[in-house]
């Protein structure tokens, strides 16, 4: 066990060595493709090991260095939960490793500081990598924010762009913020607990009164960082314009960090469990989950849809914590695990396949130089391999077996369907009605990535470099095999991981699943074998196997088809600009969700007497949440800019007037 | 009076002397840095002895662990700044924004403003104390209407003319001091002599050095730029030279803080046990708290980026005064390392300012663009400076705050939001000015100058190792201070 | 301490300082500059006697001599300072009635009364004397200031800070019988250097917006212009 | 396990494969005698199947592998899903390895692949076809579930076996949350299999398609897996009305008597169930696209009540 935290800590070390490498890219620009990137690949892979061995092994490692402040050194702490969050992220980082070489060529010649990229983005994932680890406030909260930092210096990357200057304010803006509040929800435990070490906080008893106010700013930094309705907003401005290794690495990634810290808290550090928080976060998540698959819906700019997503599939985790927290605190221990095992099942598989999809539309944007939808189509057939683990990225998300979305949320609907078992009705009902949305919410995702797929690879080219696109070069299509792999691998062997998952509820609650595979490993059973089974193995096998069967039976199936026009109705064979948008494939669910957005649709005639039809889908939590307070920030500013008038004598006033009135105070 | 102690207070004051004899730019700019690294050595050598005996006093000078690392502090900050100073000013003077007498005078000012800053520090003399304070403003504001612009005559003017009455007002709060020390001291030399002064606290009548606190409040605390009697700090620092600036935010503001901490130690002996024993602390926390605030918000709307940054210094000097109003060994421990960051950071950020008005050719926000792909130094100098002053890890910064925020949460725990608020306001003021600087593409024909980040590279890698770790050494001062004004160890 | 001069001495020092205070008013009032310089100057020798009678009365050497650097420096050299000043300024027959007296002159009242109520507590028996003479210079510079406050003109301002100075001086003198040395020298030295540099000011702004209206330096505010 | 079961649950795979054209063909039928037509022969189907394989396929020249791939994955997915709905018999090892919830996710899977095929030609009608029946199925799915769900919290299981096996052991008492889980079922079955008055499984015109427009580009043996498909889906959803809310008749063991009366209920209830479609079809006219969705709503709405309804009033009792 200490051999994996020490391997952890050579995953931080290789980090910043990459980081300090990538400066001398300054000099010899291929440092940064040929040294650095592999270099964060190496970290990830060290991760991963250092997070298999703590997962494996269950138990505890934990170190002190000699940094910090004098009466509190940095402490670092190694268990199944931070193990599990380290496989997370060393998957992914390390997929990016490999697929990272090829992606930098291009930037070889942009005007933009290779330095700083590596440079963050080393940092970035030392920040993300310490932040498992720490195990005090102090500690939590310099990687935390280091974490922030750097990955706001990577979001401004592109910064000729205004729009991408603004993002990066917000996102640094809100992750503050939301630093601040987890400081002051430490302070909190902290204060009880009588030191900012956890073991300290662990300790705490809290009343439930400020055991709630920790949860609540626990739960608001975290959710903003995580990019919980309605504190999403900045999410999808933010993620889409790094460069995309780095977008996978935030969505991917950087939000499960947020996963981590909320777990951390709530279920370890403050250790107590009330139905009021389970319903709060069960609600936040609901919504989270549909507002957001509804408005990554309305999106053309494949990135942001795809960050749209992200706070979709955040949503689900923390539809899955909320139920956790429901169940036990109404005392039904299985359950609750249940939950809880839904919920880090769903966070590494949303890491992978959300990872995959950000790779893949970096791809594109490497091959075609486009984020657009609208301009896209018939790419299959111009990089196949992109388009297959695209697809596969696709199947996942949409929680179609036999990949790994389903499987998390065929668990947290099993966790759902226990609500039977609550005692008050009004949690079942909730509960209930948690799991219709999760079903919407996935029907509608399937919705969203048909679209998706469908206009983007599918159907012929709508623009020229589109249909000139090339295929990327191998390092990236072996970054994105790497994650598609384990994408069908969760997904058809789910027994063989929640035995090792089993560890973290283990470790945090107390208790693991008891009868996951009692039928064997070919069927899982979270519950109990009576209540519910799924053989994922068989599904995948069966499917396979009648696959094959049904093109050998009609072997001609290999044979190759004679090929025709389209069907024209009798008119001239169709042609790109026929084809369905994204914009119009996404009408109707524009028109029957249309009060959920903000539209603005305006049809005005051109000057050469043509008519222009525009579309504007914005998010209603701007005008609901961020511009009120952006505009009483305004105002308080104007009223008090007038002190410094100008006049000498007013000022002399003002102290006259202080004088008087501090005399008139102590007398 | 040690040797040590001696050639730290009297090389600035020996310097000065020598330098209003030297008429060669350059020449004058070298003995300008070497004057000032000898006072920084000295100043080390002073601070060895002091951690070989908790004190070294004499003459009317004393020089105990909180004053030390202050003296060690300006001494350093004053020699970085003379370093950056040599070839900012020899550029200052080839665009004919001054003259050759104009250099001299600010050569001479320069180290006679760091003379009065030591000579305020090292005093034991309550008085001389004044006298050194009011001199450093006598030093100064001739530098600030140096350009003769009719801004910078304004500034220099209101500068004068509100610190003026400021210490004016101190003034009487000594006299009160000092009345009230003739009724427990019968020496009257020693009347105002704050060693003599703090053992006998007890016994000083507090009706009248509550009433004296007030005036010497309202007239340090004019110095420390504590709302509402900031106004000349903005004006002061904007239109003054950059150097000049650096220093004044670097080193008076902290000075200033000093010696209200001095008298709150004074104020607070005699009043305790009476009624209104945490009067001067709550008096602190007030004007600190509203400061605080206030400057957070003159952060949005401003147009000129050395008054931002000298807003931001409000900012943070109300932090500190609302620390060390809060008490308690946690807050003052965290107020005084916020001293030390805060100094060292803005100092730097005023240098990368000067380098960034320079290439812009103007100090108004809206004209200084694309610092990063015009001179990538400059441009990260400023970004990274910002980033430190404004609280982010792993820049000593934030560990101060950490600490305050969590000293505030352990005594105040409703002051938190407050302070947190502020915290995010001001954040996001300096970065929604700072990006469009930094970033974006290069105007026309704006062309890097000659820098010379090197001061600005070791402070804020010093401001970087605070965050990191706090060396021991640094850590059992700091504590020692703590314990001499809260009498309570924290270590 | 010898007690039979005392009542007389302090009868005397009632008196000066009663009338001390009343310059201060004349200075309030004044609306012409040289008119206002003689009255300062009357105010600074006021101090000086009042210095001189507590140095007899408490035999305190040294207080002879900040008395007569009082007598120096406020009476004769800063006056004198001021008046050339002016004349090169071509501002002697500047002259600028207050916009509204009687209610400056209740302010002034008002302030003389807080500041008497302000030194009420300062309760010991044998202080009752002094503490009167520490309201009145209170008073003093508290009208010191309220006259920076009121007066547009840069040389007005500046006696307005004389005159506070006059009231510290008078407070030191009185109410502790004179600061120690060291400090007298200093505060005195920081003043002269305060009055040469205020008059380099006056040339400067002179030059700059060619008039001494403290009120027309209003370039440096954050107003943005159409708020 | 024993084998006998399994080979009974391949057996059963098989049959729904065998009778799947036979129901469409019996609709046709009835609705062509409501009509007072002759109409085809019941076995029709069967014969279009086979005329369609025996044709020759043509593809698109914009078409990609995926329109290849489609209609195998298509038929794959459906009949993996209807695999483990009961048919004859309970107690197949089939049953244990998808829960209702994975058959909904095999249904999604083929209809996943279905809109990709429409809209991989690259013609309007086609992402018109995708785009609509993503609408549906995206409302659709979660009523499903909800009805489904329904019975699973009755049942404790969301193996549709076990929840058969409850339903006949059951005290056979009225449940609220039932009739509206049916209503809201019976809804979304019209709906997901494409019948009127949602789609018009037998129009020509473009525009008003929906299944009919994705399936527009295929012809030969392709084209005869996707109806196939269909047919499949449509007996499914019989087969799961039939069975999961009336089971009686349905075998208990895998004795040969038993089996045998399993089948001929199922196909009589089945029978039953195509006659009333086919009756509701007759009078029905389809509704305008945009209707769709109160439609289905509704069957969301109802769905949702008979959850509710179950959590709070059924629960314990």
């Amino acid at each position: 066990m200490p051999m994996a935290l020490s391997c952890a800590e050579l995953a931080i070390a290789l980090a910043l060595l990459s980081a300090v490498v990538s400066l001398f890219s300054a000099w010899t620009p291929r440092v940064l493709r040929q040294v650095a990137t592999p270099l964060t690949g190496l970290s990830g892979l060290a991760a991963l090991a250092a997070g298999l061995v703590a997962l494996t092994s269950g138990g505890v490692a934990t170190a002190q260095l000699p940094l910090g402040l004098p009466w509190l050194p940095w402490q670092l702490r190694l268990d199944a939960l931070s193990g599990f969050f380290l496989c997370v992220i060393g998957t992914v980082s390390l997929a990016v490793g490999i697929y990272a070489p090829g992606y930098l060529r291009g930037f070889e010649h942009g005007r933009d500081s290779l330095p700083a990229l590596g440079g963050f983005t080393g940092l970035f994932l030392a920040g993300m990598l310490l932040v498992m680890l720490a195990d005090d406030a102090f500690l939590f909260m310099v990687a935390w924010e280091l974490m922030s930092l750097s990955s706001y210096f990577l979001v401004a990357y592109h910064h000729d762009q205004a729009a991408n200057r603004r993002a990066a304010l917000l996102y640094l803006l809100m992750a503050h913020i939301g630093a601040l509040a987890i400081l002051l929800g430490f302070g909190v435990l902290a204060s009880f607990g009588g030191g900012f070490a956890f073991d300290a906080m662990r300790q705490a008893q809290l009343p439930f009164g400020w055991a709630s106010v920790a949860f609540a700013l626990a739960f608001a930094g975290f959710g903003m960082k995580a990019g919980l309705v309605p504190l999403h907003a900045w999410l999808p401005e933010a993620h889409p314009v790094a460069p995309s290794h780095i977008s996978a690495l935030m969505s991917g990634v950087m939000l499960k960090v947020a996963v981590y810290g909320f777990i951390r808290t709530v279920f370890d550090l403050v250790g107590q469990f009330h139905w009021q928080w389970g319903m709060t976060v069960l609600i936040t998540g609901s919504l989270s989950a549909l507002l957001g698959v509804l408005y990554a819906l309305m999106q053309h700019d494949l990135k942001r849809l795809l960050a749209y997503h992200s706070v979709e599939n955040i949503g689900i985790i923390f539809i899955g914590l909320g139920m956790a927290l429901l169940f036990l605190a109404t005392g039904h221990a299985l359950l609750g695990t249940v939950a809880f095992i839904a919920a880090l099942y769903h966070t590494i598989n949303h890491a992978l396949f959300k990872g995959l999809l950000f790779l893949g539309a970096g791809a594109i944007l490497h091959s075609a130089n486009e984020r657009d939808l609208e301009k896209m189509g018939g790419l299959l057939r111009r990089m196949p391999w992109t388009g297959l683990f695209f697809l596969i990225g696709c199947i996942s998300i949409s929680a179609l077996p036999p990949f790994n979305g389903f499987v998390s949320e065929w668990l947290t609907f099993q966790a759902a369907l226990q609500a039977w078992q609550l005692e008050s009705g009004v949690l079942r009902s909730f509960v209930a009605i948690a799991a219709a949305l999760l079903a919407l919410t996935g029907a509608l995702a399937a919705a969203c990535f048909v679209k998706v797929y469908g206009v983007a690879f599918l159907g012929q080219a709508r623009s020229r470099h589109v249909r000139h696109a090339r295929p990327v070069p191998v390092s990236m299509r072996a970054g994105q095999a790497l994650l598609a792999l384990p994408c069908l691998l969760l997904g058809v062997l789910p027994t063989t991981f929640i035995g090792l998952l089993n560890a973290v509820p283990l470790q945090v609650l107390g208790h693991g699943l008891t009868q996951a595979t009692s039928r064997g490993w070919l069927w899982l059973t979270p519950v109990s074998p009576q209540t519910a089974s799924y053989g994922a193995p068989l599904v995948a096998g069966t499917l396979t196997i009648t696959l094959v069967l049904g093109l050998w039976l009609l072997g001609r199936g290999i044979r190759r088809v004679r090929r025709c026009d389209a069907w024209d109705c009798g008119f001239a064979p169709p042609s790109p600009a026929m084809q369905y948008t994204a914009t119009a494939f996404a009408q109707p669910v524009r028109r029957v969700f249309g009060l959920l957005f903000h539209i603005s649709e305006r049809v005005e005639p051109q000057a050469d007497g043509r008519r222009r039809y525009t579309l504007q889908v914005s998010d209603r939590a701007w005008g609901i949440l961020y511009l009120p307070i952006a505009r009483l920030v305004e105002n308080a500013a104007r009223n008090v800019t007038r002190l410094q008038s100008g006049s000498v004598r007013v000022y002399l006033g003002w102290s006259l007037a202080t004088l008087l009135v501090l005399l008139w105070i102590i007398a | 009076m040690t040797p040590a102690l001696t050639v730290t207070v009297f090389t600035p004051l020996a310097g000065a002397l020598l330098l209003a004899g030297v008429r060669r730019l350059d020449r004058a700019g070298l003995l300008n840095v070497l004057v000032s690294a000898v006072t920084f050595g000295a100043a080390l050598a002073l601070a060895l002895e002091v951690a070989a005996r908790e004190v070294v006093a004499g003459a009317g000078f004393r020089v105990d662990a909180f004053n030390i690392y202050l003296l060690v502090l300006t001494a350093f900050v004053g020699m970085t700044t003379s370093v950056f100073s040599r070839p900012y000013m020899q550029y200052v003077c080839a665009t004919g924004m001054t003259s050759e007498r104009g250099m001299r005078l600010y050569h001479v000012m320069f180290q006679l403003f760091i003379f009065t800053m030591l000579l305020a520090l090292a005093t034991d003399n309550l008085g001389v104390l004044w006298v050194a304070v009011e001199g450093a403003t006598l030093a100064t504001v001739l530098l600030v209407s140096l350009y003769r612009t009719p801004e910078a005559i304004e500034a220099a003017w209101k500068y004068f003319i509100l610190c003026g009455v400021g210490i004016a007002l101190a003034l009487f709060g000594t006299v009160l001091l000092y009345f009230a020390a003739q009724h427990v001291i019968d020496d009257p030399a020693a009347g105002l002599s704050w060693s003599t002064l703090h053992e006998l606290a007890p016994q000083l009548q507090p009706a009248i050095m509550s009433l004296a606190f007030v005036f010497l409040l309202i007239g340090y605390g004019t110095k420390v730029g504590l709302v509402p009697m900031h106004q000349w700090l903005p004006d002061a620092h904007s239109e003054g030279p950059t150097p000049m600036s650096a220093v004044l935010s670097g080193l008076l503001l902290n000075v200033a803080l000093y010696a209200v901490v001095r008298l709150k130690m004074l104020v607070d002996g005699s009043l305790a046990g009476t009624p209104s024993a945490h009067l001067a602390g709550y008096l602190l926390m007030g004007f600190g708290l509203l400061s605080f605030l206030v400057a957070g918000l003159f952060l949005h709307r401003q147009r000129d980026i050395k008054r931002m940054f000298s807003y931001s210094s409000i900012e943070h000097m109300g932090l500190m005064t609302f620390a060390f109003g809060l008490g308690g060994p946690l807050a003052t421990f965290g107020a005084l390392l916020h001293m030390l960051v805060h100094s060292l950071t803005k100092s730097a950020i005023f240098i990368t300012v000067g380098h960034a008005a320079h290439i812009a050719g103007t100090q108004s926000i809206d004209h200084i663009r694309g610092l990063l792909r015009t001179q990538p130094a400059v441009g990260w100098g400023l970004l990274i400076g910002v980033a430190a002053i404004a609280g982010f890890p792993p820049f000593g910064v934030f560990t101060s705050e950490f600490l305050l925020l969590s000293a505030t949460m352990q005594s105040q725990p409703w002051f938190t939001v407050a302070l947190l608020t502020g915290l995010v306001v001001a954040f996001a003021g300096l970065f929604r000015h700072l990006q469009p600087m930094v970033y974006g593409p290069v105007p026309e024909g704006q062309q890097p100058v000659q820098a010379n980040m090197f001061p600005v590279l070791v402070h804020l890698g010093l401001v970087l190792w605070l965050g990191m770790a706090i060396p021991a050494f640094l850590a059992h001062w700091l504590d020692r201070a703590t314990s001499l004004i809260t009498g309570m160890h924290l270590l | 301490m010898n007690p039979e001069h005392l009542p007389q001495l302090q009868q005397l020092m009632m008196v000066l300082a009663a009338m001390v205070l009343f310059s201060s008013f004349v200075l309030l009032e004044q609306a012409r500059l040289t008119a206002a310089i003689h009255a300062f100057a009357w105010q600074g020798v006021l101090v000086a006697m009042v210095t001189v009678i507590v140095a007899a009365g408490g035999a305190q050497t040294h207080l002879f001599f900040s008395a007569a650097l009082t007598l120096v420096l406020k009476a004769l050299l800063i006056p004198w300072m001021l008046h050339r000043l002016v004349r090169r300024l071509e501002l002697d027959r500047h002259s600028e009635p207050l916009r509204r007296p009687a209610l400056v002159i209740m302010a002034a009242l008002a302030l003389v009364i807080f500041s008497y109520w302000l030194v009420l507590p300062i309760v010991q028996q044998e202080l009752i004397f002094t503490r009167n003479i520490v309201a009145v210079s209170l008073a003093v510079v508290l009208i010191g200031l309220l006259m920076m406050v009121i007066r547009t003109q840069a040389v007005a301002q500046v006696l307005g800070f004389m005159s506070m100075e006059n009231g510290l001086f008078l407070a030191a003198v009185s109410a502790t019988g004179g600061m120690p040395l060291m400090v007298e020298l200093g505060v005195a030295f920081d003043v002269l250097v305060a009055a040469v540099l205020f008059g380099v000011f006056f040339f400067q702004i002179r030059a700059s917006i060619d008039s001494l209206d403290v009120d027309r330096m209003n370039r440096l505010t954050e107003r943005v212009d159409g708020e | 396990m024993s084998l006998a079961a399994w080979g009974l649950a391949l057996s059963q795979a098989l049959l729904y494969v065998a009778l799947a054209p036979l129901l469409a063909g019996w609709i046709r039928k009835v609705k062509a005698r409501l009509q007072n037509r002759r109409g085809a022969p019941v076995w029709q189907p069967y014969r279009d199947i086979y005329k369609l394989f025996g044709k020759e396929a043509r593809m698109a020249h914009t078409a990609s592998l995926l329109f290849r791939a489609a209609p195998y994955v298509v038929f794959t997915a459906t009949w993996l899903a209807a695999a483990a709905v009961p048919l004859v018999a309970t107690g197949l090892p089939t049953a244990a390895i998808a829960d209702v919830i994975v058959v909904a996710g095999l249904l999604a899977l083929a209809r996943f692949f279905l809109a990709l095929a429409g809209m991989d030609v690259g013609t309007a009608f086609g992402g018109m076809g995708a785009s609509r029946e993503m609408l549906v199925s995206a409302l659709a799915e979660p009523a499903m579930l909800m009805a489904v769900f329904t019975l699973a919290m009755t049942a404790h299981s969301t193996n549709l076996d076990s929840v058969v096996i409850y339903q006949l052991a059951g005290t056979g008492m009225l449940r609220p949350s039932y009739l509206f889980a049916l209503a809201g079922l019976v809804l979304v079955a019209i709906a997901e299999t494409g019948r009127i008055p949602v789609d018009n499984p037998s129009t020509h015109l473009e525009l008003t398609m929906i299944h009919e427009a994705m399936i527009l580009e295929y012809s030969g043996r392709h084209l005869a897996l996707m109806e196939w498909a269909a047919q499949l889906k449509l007996l499914l959803y019989g087969a799961l009305l039939a069975n999961v809310f009336l089971p009686w008749g349905i075998a208990r063991d895998t004795g040969a008597v038993a089996l045998g009366l399993g089948l001929t209920t199922v196909i009589a209830k089945l029978a039953l169930l195509g006659a009333a479609l086919a009756v509701s079809e007759a009078v029905l006219a389809k509704m305008r696209v945009f209707r769709v969705p109160a439609f289905l709503n509704l069957a969301l709405l109802l769905a949702l009540l008979g959850l509710l309804s179950h959590v709070i009033l059924e629960v314990g009792a």
